[in-house]
């Protein structure tokens, strides 16, 4: 998918401030409870016998094969040409079948209990960045062309969500 | 858009359609005024529990769906047995028979379905002869049955059947009289019509096959006397009359949307009037086998199409016109199930399974690697899988397709990924 | 909602078992199937997986929509439940039911997982949880669930 | 301060120093982290595994307020390892073989054992450090004991040992943001306009506000008004501040929310919220500064801050001075300097540099310093002649000794509050302000107390416990979080809880000083901020941690 850019997530850089989950909050207007995007923390050992922090970012990852997609009783989620996981909530029925088959916890759920997650702000102009690119202070959140990163880039950023704006943006070129 | 807050909602019907589509537009919409119109006097009730009322299972007020402290609690106004005669769409306003004209900024036609009457014999007037529709009809039929005494349900579709078993459960003599040469032929194929015939007669119903009624007289001490086409006799205390139904769209007989089969509307339930959307057994919505127009008279098709032209007239865009065809029929625990269209014969596959007992039954219709219809009688805990395989939630796969001929008994595992 | 773990179940069938003991059902009715499918696995060898079938108290439930006499109803805690005596026996939510939860017992009245609300209530975990002896169950909120996830992809990363 | 571009570029090595860079400043992590992947080595010395310490290529994690001695440590071992800057001393510095002298008491092992880090990793970040083009940035974490100043002191003796002073990219940058851009807002013009009535004013101190209220005397204070601020809730003492607050006349607030200042005040006045007024945003530790366009209107009856203060002004008789009218954008012109272009300082597109005759890119370039002897005072002739006007602790060579309140400053009050409390800045709120975001408040969830594994196994804690802090000043009520990363015998509890909350920290400390003079009852005469110091040691206190009975 040459192309296609992609929103990625380097731990190197995270500091685990949160400004993404409440940019990504205003918005989309999400309540409290659901994070469509959320900070985790988690404390290490460090060779030298101290402690440390890693953060992470987590959202939805837009995988190619969605184990969400299958694993919806009704249908409710798609995929789009863009590889953009989307949700319509006039089918979910809410049943969470799709968070047990997600193995990054990203379909959240809202005071109607209906599932909504990340659209990797499908409602913005396909080049602008998504809410939390463009709120992260320390550039731990940034989407590109997977060329355009180093290779050192690349493996410090396992997590990368394909935010395939390539069929979005050439589709009418 | 989000429609004004002034804007009245008006519902006509009461019925599955009705309900859903009120509670519906109250899940987005919790201001603007709702108002639902029924023809029948009293509460709202579930058409489909008559059968389950006469047969005694449940008391008569099992059947109500809406109370009262439902509508005013979520300020629904509720206006009971004032049939819409007629509809004003330039002005907006739907004329009752009371004289009460009430104006709308949307209007939902959900007025449902009228049994079909057989317009040729005499005698259909006589008290003991009733359909089995309203509430009415099933507190006659009740009050008949009380102390005994033999029934004949003429006709042997949905409604025949489920009123032959109420009545049989309850211990009575029920003679089925069916015209074709089985029963719930647009359902059922001849293997599970003949296991369901079975399983009625151990119940105590005589089936009656290609047989029609040709008089009617009314016997000293009320009894009725009825004259079949072969020549048989039968003298009964209550003749069920169920032929199918047609749809209710008389008082719209001088507007555009008159139509004898049913409302034609478009994807999102709107008719071809702006504003008027169309929901229950009138509405022709596509059939999600077939493509083709057509009113389903089914209870779950009334409640998904309520919710979607409910949602719809609140101001969301929700495409909801695909109906797929299901009946669940149950003898005590042996039951029956038709999802989409197993007897459709061009192009098709068809499978069929039988377990050695001859106690159950499937057959499952493939057509250009789609599941398009199945037939499930007796072991039926995996029913609920098939509307949404139907519907093609998830995809019937070639490896899915060879799973399930393989194990036919509990499609489950196949669809789960296992 | 009951979570499943497929990776722990081994079929052994003690949730059902459990289920059926505390609300007393009778043959053909309960609150949880485990169904089991036999598979080749990369190398030829026969594996058999197990998968629970467990009401999923849907925010939304199609049976809810679907009763025709509101026989089946969400509580304020999100708990759908049937009530018995209400229930005429149709079978339009099984029919409707994605999961074909919908049990009957033998009264023809349905019958489904409510998540032993009592049990619930008197601090203790649903019998099937409790039941399993593998830990193949476990009682989790949605938002838990979720968080479990992203620490659990976390730490996974941290350890690389 | 040098200007972040600067560093990022030049810098071959930094050390964070007592900040929190993700907690106060997130805006510069951007540029240490650019700098980090550039290769270049990060140290961060701070008691707590910071968010900005989980970035760094080195953590110092000293006991709390043993920075003095780290610094000292690290200057014996560079000047015993002839790795000092022997030229930049020699031209630069004053006092540097008095210097020598005193530090040769901490040689690595005894450095060591009083800061409780390893003495190779003390060499190295010292060897590190000296021997390339080096940045320290300094927070207020070491600063906030009362031997903080000292702390400060050598760590700038530190980096004038080594050079790494006044060089692009080399600097040791203190959170100063008052020189620039007092300069640059000169208030002074305003301040006292030409044969003004005005009577000579005191200045009290806030953070002994309760001791200072009792002591003022001639003429006694009677009303206070809160503004912009928590006098309640950011001060230490609480106690003490609320007796004095109950004995005033009045006790005014200007908040939009219902913070601890507004549930005493008497009167609460509806404050505009920065949407609806001119205003000016500098910032510590660059040289960028936005001016504050309103975009709506003042909403209801709130009024603009300024149109407050100029009402107040004119009520008592100052009208020639508060003309109304006035608006805020005028102010601000009357405060800039005539020739600064105001309007590209509005321009949506960000914040401008401020002028650089008000803020040199690389101060000190000149090495000409301001002080009596021209240079750098490793050996402080200003200090030595302040101490002889003013009592207190004006050592002129950088020297440790333990913090007041700690284990090792009082081992007495330590076998009964055994557990060091330091509070830091709040990560997702500024001190006590958006504590009341929805939001923020789902991220950070109620109130917490961070502790350590062991200390929580000891006391039998776990992790979600509803826990008292406490010492004989007060408690506070939080949920335990027990952390792998927290040093043991440590306690985190972020600052800026509000006292209504039950969970301020402040409600524990003591009103004492930090800094080298003894201000007494806290109203303060010849005051002089560059030397006199005087801040609060948030970190100078010593609790005991119980499970919380059930209520």
């Amino acid at each position: 998918m040459e192309g296609t850019r992609v929103l990625y997530f380097d731990m190197e850089r995270c500091v685990g401030c949160h400004a993404c989950e409440t940019a990504c909050k205003i918005e989309n207007n999400i309540s409290i409870g659901p994070k469509w995007i959320e900070v985790v923390q988690h404390d290490v050992l460090k060779d030298d016998g101290t402690w440390t922090m890693k953060f992470m970012p987590m959202n939805c990852r837009h995988c190619a094969k969605a184990p969400c997609i299958p694993a919806c009783p009704t249908g409710a989620i798609e995929q789009g040409a863009d590889r953009v996981v989307l949700v319509n909530s006039r089918l979910c029925i809410g049943c969470a079948e799709c968070l047990q088959a997600c193995p990054f916890g990203a379909p959240q759920f809202g005071p109607g209990g209906l599932m909504e997650k990340c659209t990797l702000c499908a409602h913005r102009d396909p080049e602008a960045p998504t809410a939390c690119e463009q709120f992260c202070p320390v550039g731990a959140i940034r989407s590109g062309r997977p060329q355009e990163l180093s290779s050192q880039k690349r493996k410090q950023c396992l997590f990368i969500a394909a935010a395939g704006v390539t069929a979005r943006s050439t589709g009418e070129a | 858009m989000r429609p004004e807050k002034k804007e009245r909602m008006l519902i006509l019907g009461a019925g599955a359609a009705g309900l859903s589509a009120a509670d519906a537009i109250r899940s987005v919409n919790p201001d603007s005024p709702v108002t639902i119109v029924s023809g029948e006097k009293g509460l709202p009730y579930a058409r489909m529990a008559l059968p389950y009322y006469i047969s005694g299972k449940i008391p008569v007020k099992g059947i109500f769906t809406g109370m009262r402290r439902d509508f005013s609690g979520r300020k629904i106004e509720y206006i009971p047995g004032d049939p819409a005669v007629g509809l004003d769409t330039h002005r907006q306003k739907v004329l009752l028979r009371s004289g009460l004209a009430l104006e709308y900024g949307k209007l939902l036609v959900a007025t449902g379905s009228v049994p079909e009457y057989p317009d040729m014999l005499a005698g259909l007037d006589a008290p003991g002869i009733c359909n089995l529709w309203t509430l009415k009809d099933a507190l006659q039929i009740k009050r008949r049955i009380e102390h005994g005494g033999a029934i004949a349900v003429w006709g042997a579709g949905f409604v025949a059947f489920m009123a032959a078993k109420a009545l049989a459960m309850h211990g009575r003599k029920v003679y089925l009289i069916c015209r074709a040469n089985r029963i719930l032929r647009r359902v059922l194929d001849e293997g599970a019509a003949g296991l369901m015939e079975h399983a009625l007669s151990e119940k105590g119903v005589v089936c009656l096959k290609d047989t029609n009624v040709e008089h009617i007289g009314v016997l000293k001490g009320g009894k009725k006397h009825i004259v079949l086409d072969g020549g048989r006799e039968l003298a009964v205390d209550v003749l069920i009359v169920a032929l199918g139904t047609r749809p209710n769209t008389g008082f719209l007989h001088e507007t555009p949307l008159a139509g004898k089969k049913g409302l034609e509307v478009d994807e999102y339930l709107g008719t071809r009037i702006p504003g008027i959307y169309a929901a229950g057994d009138l509405a022709l919505v596509r059939d999600c086998v077939t493509g083709e127009r057509i009113a389903h008279a089914l209870w779950s098709a009334a409640v998904r199409e309520g919710r979607g032209a409910g949602l719809n007239m609140a101001g969301d865009r929700h495409q909801c016109d695909l109906s797929l065809l299901m009946n669940v029929i149950d003898l005590g625990g042996y039951g029956a199930v038709s999802v989409g269209h197993p007897l459709l014969a061009n192009n098709t596959e068809v499978y069929q399974f039988a377990d050695k007992a001859g106690k159950a039954y499937r057959r499952l219709v493939f057509q250009d690697r789609r599941l398009i219809g199945a037939i499930i009688v007796g072991r039926c805990t995996d029913t609920g899988f098939f509307p949404a395989l139907i519907r093609g939630v998830p995809e019937l796969t070639q490896a899915r397709k060879q799973k399930i001929l393989r194990f036919p008994w509990n499609i489950a595992p196949a669809l789960l990924g296992l | 909602m009951i979570v499943f773990n497929p990776d722990r179940c081994v079929g052994c069938y003690a949730c059902q078992v459990a289920c059926k003991v505390e609300r007393g059902l009778p043959a053909g009715a309960c609150g949880i199937t485990v169904l089991s499918y036999e598979s080749l696995d990369g190398g030829g060898e026969r594996r058999v997986h197990y998968r629970a079938l467990l009401c999923h108290h849907c925010a939304d439930a199609p049976c809810v929509r679907i009763c025709p006499v509101r026989a089946v109803t969400r509580d304020k805690n999100g708990i759908i439940s049937v009530a018995s005596e209400k229930c005429i026996g149709c079978r339009l939510c099984s029919l409707s039911c994605p999961h074909s939860i919908p049990s009957f017992n033998d009264r023809q009245q349905m019958t489904k997982c409510n998540l032993c609300i009592e049990r619930i209530e008197a601090g203790l975990k649903p019998a099937c949880v409790a039941g399993c002896p593998v830990a193949a169950l476990e009682i989790e909120a949605p938002r838990e669930i979720s968080v479990r996830k992203r620490r659990g992809l976390l730490r996974k990363r941290c350890c690389l | 301060m040098q200007t972040v571009e600067i560093w990022t570029r030049h810098t071959e090595c930094i050390i964070i120093w007592g900040c929190n860079y993700s907690a106060a400043g997130i805006h510069h992590l951007r540029y240490i982290l650019e700098a980090k992947e550039r290769g270049v080595p990060v140290v961060v010395v701070d008691s707590y595994v910071t968010a900005v310490a989980s970035k760094a290529d080195i953590h110092l994690q000293p006991l709390p307020g043993t920075d003095t001695a780290l610094a000292l440590g690290m200057i014996n071992y560079l000047v015993s390892s002839k790795l000092h800057d022997r030229d930049f001393i020699e031209r630069h510095t004053h006092g540097f073989e008095e210097l020598r002298e005193a530090v040769k008491e901490w040689t690595l092992k005894r450095t060591a054992s009083v800061t409780g880090v390893p003495a190779d990793k003390i060499a190295r970040v010292a060897e590190l450090y000296a021997t390339r083009h080096s940045m320290i940035e300094c927070g207020y974490g070491h600063q906030r004991y009362t031997n903080g100043h000292q702390a400060q002191r050598a760590v700038s003796c530190l980096a004038a040992i080594t050079g790494n002073v006044g060089k692009p990219g080399a600097h040791c940058n203190f959170m100063e943001v008052g020189a620039a851009y007092t300069g640059f807002l000169n208030s002074a013009r305003v301040q006292s306009p030409a044969n003004a009535d005005i009577k000579k004013t005191r200045l009290i101190s806030i953070s002994h506000f309760g001791p200072a209220l009792r002591a003022a005397g001639n003429p006694p204070i009677r009303a206070v008004i809160s503004w912009r601020g928590a006098l309640i809730t950011q001060q230490p003492d609480v106690k003490g501040m609320l007796e004095a607050i109950r004995k005033l006349d009045l006790f005014v607030c200007l908040e939009q929310f219902m913070t601890d200042d507004a549930r005493w005040a008497d009167i609460v006045l509806p404050a505009c919220t920065m949407f609806e007024q001119w205003g000016i945003h500098p910032s510590y530790r660059h040289q960028y500064l936005q001016v504050q366009v309103p975009v709506i209107g003042p909403l209801y009856e709130s009024m603009p801050d300024i149109d407050f203060w100029c009402e107040l002004g004119r009520r008592m008789g100052y009208k020639k001075y508060f003309p109304k009218g006035k608006t805020g954008l005028d102010w601000l012109k009357e405060l800039l300097p005539r020739d600064f272009d105001i309007k590209q300082a509005m321009h949506p597109k960000g914040p401008v540099r401020m002028p650089e005759r008000f803020c040199l890119p690389v101060p000190h370039m000149s090495g000409r310093f301001s002080t009596p002897t021209g240079k750098i005072e490793l050996f402080s002739v200003m200090y030595e002649e302040r101490g002889k006007k003013f009592p207190g602790e004006w050592s002129p060579l950088p020297v440790y000794y333990p913090p007041v309140e700690s284990r090792a400053g009082d081992p007495k009050r330590a076998r009964k509050y055994p557990l060091h409390l330091t509070s830091q800045h709040p990560p997702y709120r500024t001190h006590s302000q958006f504590y009341t975001i929805p939001y923020i408040y789902e991220i950070d969830g109620p109130p917490w107390v961070g502790m350590s594994r062991a200390d929580a196994e000891a006391r039998g804690i776990k992790d979600g416990d509803r826990v008292r802090v406490y010492n004989d000043r007060g408690e506070a009520h939080c949920t335990a979080r027990v952390r792998e990363h927290i040093l043991k015998g440590v306690v985190e509890l972020d600052s800026g809880y509000y006292v209504s909350t039950g969970a301020n920290a402040n409600m524990l400390m003591s009103p004492r000083a930090a800094g080298p003079r003894d201000v007494g009852a806290g109203i303060m005469q010849e005051y002089d901020f560059q030397l006199d110091g005087h801040t609060i040691p948030y970190n100078d206190c010593l609790v005991e941690i119980g499970k919380a009975e059930e209520v």
